[in-house]
């Protein structure tokens, strides 16, 4: 069930340079189900900024009833929520989308999850659900350069990670599909979030792997009745167009034109 | 007796609270948040012949207190809008609002003739004020006559009531309102969007791929109130209001213009619960300015 | 060599940014807080034939992200503006864009006559656009031949170049800036506000005395720089920009839509200090943007 | 001198319902002359709401360079700068206007200091600054009722105080102009802030006596620029119009056209 809450912050840091980690309690945890589905974010009661924020949902805990997100601060929105101190409410509409398919691997494979800069949060719900039923993790994470990278240590815990810079200031130089050749073991399937761009250069670089993709688009409603957020899909699918928001945000390889 | 009914050509709405076009889909997301029964109408997404893929991406930007879009009137087409979606809607029980768009006159009267036999279609929403598509829409909506013209070919062949659309990209929104209605309009919904554009700082290329695009939310609110103003001096159709209505306050302020009854656009985006929430209020607020009846609220500034 | 220096007909700006006409008075209070040499002109609040006392109170209105004003082009009169005010600014080293308006024709070229001689002033700007008086005004900018003709008369009894301010309250404002440009006009200012309302939601009457308002701030952005986008296009003269402008990044928007310099009106209010820290500001936008001259900016989103 | 300052909160609470004393500490203090001066302040960041507010000075500490002020938390704005928390910042624009003239009555004189509701602030400085000079205040406060009755003591400790309710429902019951009567003292001269209703009623009930009003208006700039504000005056003064916010907002009886 998708509801609107306003759900307290537990904790609010800065984790890398303008990049924060927030955790947020409420009942909407409850609903949440597979990694990769997001939330709808209103950073303020004002008309300014007026549009809510789509962010991914980093991890899950149903326990607590506490989910993290890890967002950039870069516009005028997230550099609001930025200012949330704990103990405040921020006003959330979610879960929405669908997330990455579960059990597309079995106990004992290797999977790859490819993630570039605010691509890589979804990843790490992701990761840990994978390990949970014995699927093995090889992280390929994106970054600009080391002061933007996060979660290194979080990643490598759950599996074999790689980080990869643009600029070479941490790990290897360059883009995620640099290191792809690198990649010893068999894949089944690979799970990525990120640029679009990066989207197209995976599927290109892994013609023959099963594939799961995570898009962005400009959002209205997050609903899925605004049509702002629609891709054209290749001729491998039926309809002529999906909406990230409520048909995505994830959706196999080969099925979105680029 | 309920305080919020409102009546209208072809219309017998239980409260004044629908949401606009293209701002609501065909009320199947919403659908899982409240029951749509609760609303006074349902005006549904731009239906037009055939089916349409709509604007490259983006299609929407943020501005302040308010919001571009481009969709470009996408939708599944006629045949499919009918068929799929009129009767899905019928389990409610709440009046559709078709909003009709198309390229030429014949397409606005196919269209209008078809959708307007749907069971729950109560009411023709003429868009001739879509700023978003190469050819149609606004173009119809900027001059009285052609406007005028394509009321009276719709009128010939709906079998429900009409209601235009206006566009408030014009020197004069008087002179096309009393335009429609001497060719038979039976009301008048205004205000869809104001031209706009938002531009990349950096790279000093629009955000929105198809260059412009409608302006809406809070930030049209004053130039919106002051056309139904104005209409509402010129026309003896009902008008319904809109343009930036986020709250209780803002659907007094457009009745009080002039409105019989208002639709919620953009703000459904920022409080998917918009709806319900400003129904719920109104009785109280009523009470507080000291009406009875919610139809005692129209044209209170003029009086 | 000054990176922000840009040349106008009549117009020597050491940088492109200016104070907009009536968000200023004459300069005297904001002299209190910053030396006004430091900008790039000032376009002084609008000058009309005789004194003039302007509109009943409330005058001024809030809106989301934006005002409503009603101030009804009170100003002393031509003369005492020219003895008084004039005077008192040329010991500034800023050049005066005299903002001219009338009821007639007549009194538009009267005033230009005479205030085109002081000394300062260095190009009128003919406000054919106030929304907020019952005649004159903007019943010259929202009809091409009138606004054209009005032109015409004003050149020919000009001692500086003419701009003309144009009216966002019109359908095809393309239409009317290729006229004036026809017709002489030298450049073109816009836009003026458009035109507005807010009602107190309790009584449901206006704010503003004068019933409506003219609409300014960020609210309108959009709106302003989709209009110098479209104007950029069609006419060859330069396009002084305004409407919304309260950052650098909105002046970076503006010029790349086409404004060759801009004005900042409301923003005034918001921060008296607005337009000298745009100014030290707009150097290292310009780094950041790999320009090395500010001039470089104008137009870039039509290349 | 004018200048824009973002000043600190030192104090904030609740004196009343919906009426807040705020205290802040900062530079601009230094220039604030007569009581009856005010402050244009911005309540956010954002732009909405956007415009600043018109708020009176209700006292003035010059060694602390601390400057109380009181207002109704009612609309938009006001409501927001309710929130604001001490240690947090506040955007200030100010002195602005030219206050209520001292010296206007003499050591051992009798004077009236009449306000009502939110005009009532800026007459607390006034008291003072009159007591410090020997001048005895004769305080009338007008209120809507008993909740909203704020500073009741304060302006007993400075002289004789008559607290007026609409509703009765604390001291007398009725507006000010209904106990000027029962003032037995000679009064000099009479400072009022308040409703233009009230400031016209003052005006008639006390014609022979010197007066100083202080007027309201919606506001623009807060500096004379706009036009915003303007008065249209009466024929006792040569100009045509007076504006509220650099030529007031305190102006002698019989100049503004009520
Ligand atoms: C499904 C989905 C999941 C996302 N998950 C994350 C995440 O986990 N962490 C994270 O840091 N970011 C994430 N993003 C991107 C995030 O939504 C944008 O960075 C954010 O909306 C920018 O807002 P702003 O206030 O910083 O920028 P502004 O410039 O103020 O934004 C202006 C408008 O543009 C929209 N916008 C700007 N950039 C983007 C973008 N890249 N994608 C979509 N809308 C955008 C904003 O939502 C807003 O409506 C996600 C986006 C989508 C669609
Ligand atoms: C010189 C002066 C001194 C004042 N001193 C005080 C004071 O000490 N304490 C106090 O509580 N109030 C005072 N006021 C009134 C105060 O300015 C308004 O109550 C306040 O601006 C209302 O803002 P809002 O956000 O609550 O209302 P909103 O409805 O959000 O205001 C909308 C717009 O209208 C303006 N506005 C609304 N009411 C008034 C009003 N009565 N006067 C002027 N502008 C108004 C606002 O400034 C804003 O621009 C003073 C006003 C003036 C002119
Ligand atoms: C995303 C979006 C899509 C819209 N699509 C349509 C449409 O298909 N047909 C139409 O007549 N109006 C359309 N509109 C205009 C709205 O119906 C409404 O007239 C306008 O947005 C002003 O109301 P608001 O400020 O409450 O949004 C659309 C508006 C938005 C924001
Ligand atoms: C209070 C006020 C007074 C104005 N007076 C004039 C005027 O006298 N002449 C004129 O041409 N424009 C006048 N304008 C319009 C501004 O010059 C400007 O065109 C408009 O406000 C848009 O810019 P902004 O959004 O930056 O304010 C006035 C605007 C405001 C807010
Ligand atoms: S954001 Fe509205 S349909 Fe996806
Ligand atoms: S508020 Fe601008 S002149 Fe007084």
């Amino acid at each position: 069930m998708i509801r609107q809450e306003r759900m307290r912050v537990v904790k609010h840091k800065e984790i890398a340079h303008n990049i924060f980690e927030l955790t947020l309690i409420g009942q909407l945890v409850h609903d949440m189900k597979n990694p990769g589905q997001f939330v709808h974010i209103r950073v303020s009661e004002s008309y300014e900024p007026l549009l809510r924020r789509p962010i991914s949902i980093a991890s899950i805990d149903r326990e607590t009833l506490e989910f993290t997100m890890i967002y950039r601060a870069e516009g005028r929105g997230t550099t609001i929520l930025s200012q949330a101190k704990p103990g405040q409410e921020v006003d959330v509409l979610g879960p929405l989308g669908n997330g990455f398919p579960l059990g597309q691997a079995s106990d004992g494979e290797h999977v790859l999850l490819i993630g570039g800069g605010i691509g890589v949060p979804p990843l790490y719900e992701l990761s840990k659900r994978l390990v949970d039923v014995g699927v093995k993790p090889i992280h390929i994470l994106g970054f600009q350069s080391a002061d933007v990278v996060f979660y290194e240590n979080e990643f490598r815990e759950l599996g074999e990670t790689h980080i990869v810079t643009v600029d070479g200031s941490l790990g290897h130089q360059g883009f995620v599909t640099n290191v792809l050749d690198s990649i010893a073991e068999e894949v089944s399937t690979y799970f990525a979030c990120g640029p679009t761009a990066m989207l197209g250069a995976l599927q290109n670089a892994l013609p023959d792997t099963k594939g799961f993709l995570s898009y962005e688009e400009r959002m209205g409603c997050g609903l899925g009745a605004c049509f702002a957020c629609v891709c054209k899909t290749t001729e491998a699918v039926e309809a002529d167009y999906v909406k990230v928001c409520s048909d995505g945000p994830v959706f196999p390889a080969g099925v979105v034109r680029l | 007796m309920n305080r919020l009914a409102v009546e209208l050509p072809g219309l017998s709405l239980k409260n004044p609270i629908m949401p606009a076009s293209g701002c609501f889909g065909f009320g199947k997301e919403y659908a899982k948040l409240y029951d749509l029964s609760k609303l006074g109408a349902i005006m549904i997404k731009a239906t037009t012949l055939e089916t349409r893929l709509g604007n490259p991406t983006p299609r929407v930007a943020e501005t302040a207190a308010g919001m571009l879009n481009a969709i470009g009137l996408q939708n599944p087409g006629l045949e499919k809008v009918i068929a799929e979606e009129l009767i899905w809607l019928e389990q409610y029980e709440v009046p559709i609002i078709a909003n009709v768009a198309g390229t030429l006159t014949e397409d606005y009267v196919e269209v209008a003739k078809h959708i307007s036999k749907s069971k729950n279609v109560k009411a023709i929403e003429l868009n001739i004020s879509c700023p978003n598509v190469k050819c149609g829409g606004i173009t119809f909506g900027t001059d009285a006559a052609i406007a005028a013209e394509l009321t009276a070919a719709v009128k010939a062949v709906s079998e429900v009531p009409v209601y235009v659309k206006l566009s408030p990209n014009v020197t004069d929104i008087g002179e096309i309102a009393r335009a429609v209605e001497a060719s038979g309009a039976d009301g008048i919904t205004m205000i869809n969007t104001l031209i706009g554009m938002r531009l990349d700082t950096r790279t000093g290329k629009p955000v929105i791929a198809n260059g412009t695009g409608g302006l809406s939310g809070p930030a049209v609110k004053p130039v919106a109130l002051r056309m139904v103003y104005e209409v509402a001096k010129q026309v003896s159709i009902p008008i319904i209001g809109m343009g930036g209505i986020t709250t209780v306050d803002d659907v007094i302020d457009f009745m009080s213009a002039g409105a019989s009854a208002v639709a919620v656009g953009t703000a459904n985006f920022v409080d998917p619960f918009v709806c319900p929430n400003i129904i719920d209020q109104l009785p109280e607020k009523l009470d507080w300015l000291g009406y009875h009846h919610v139809t005692e609220l129209t044209g209170r500034s003029h009086r």
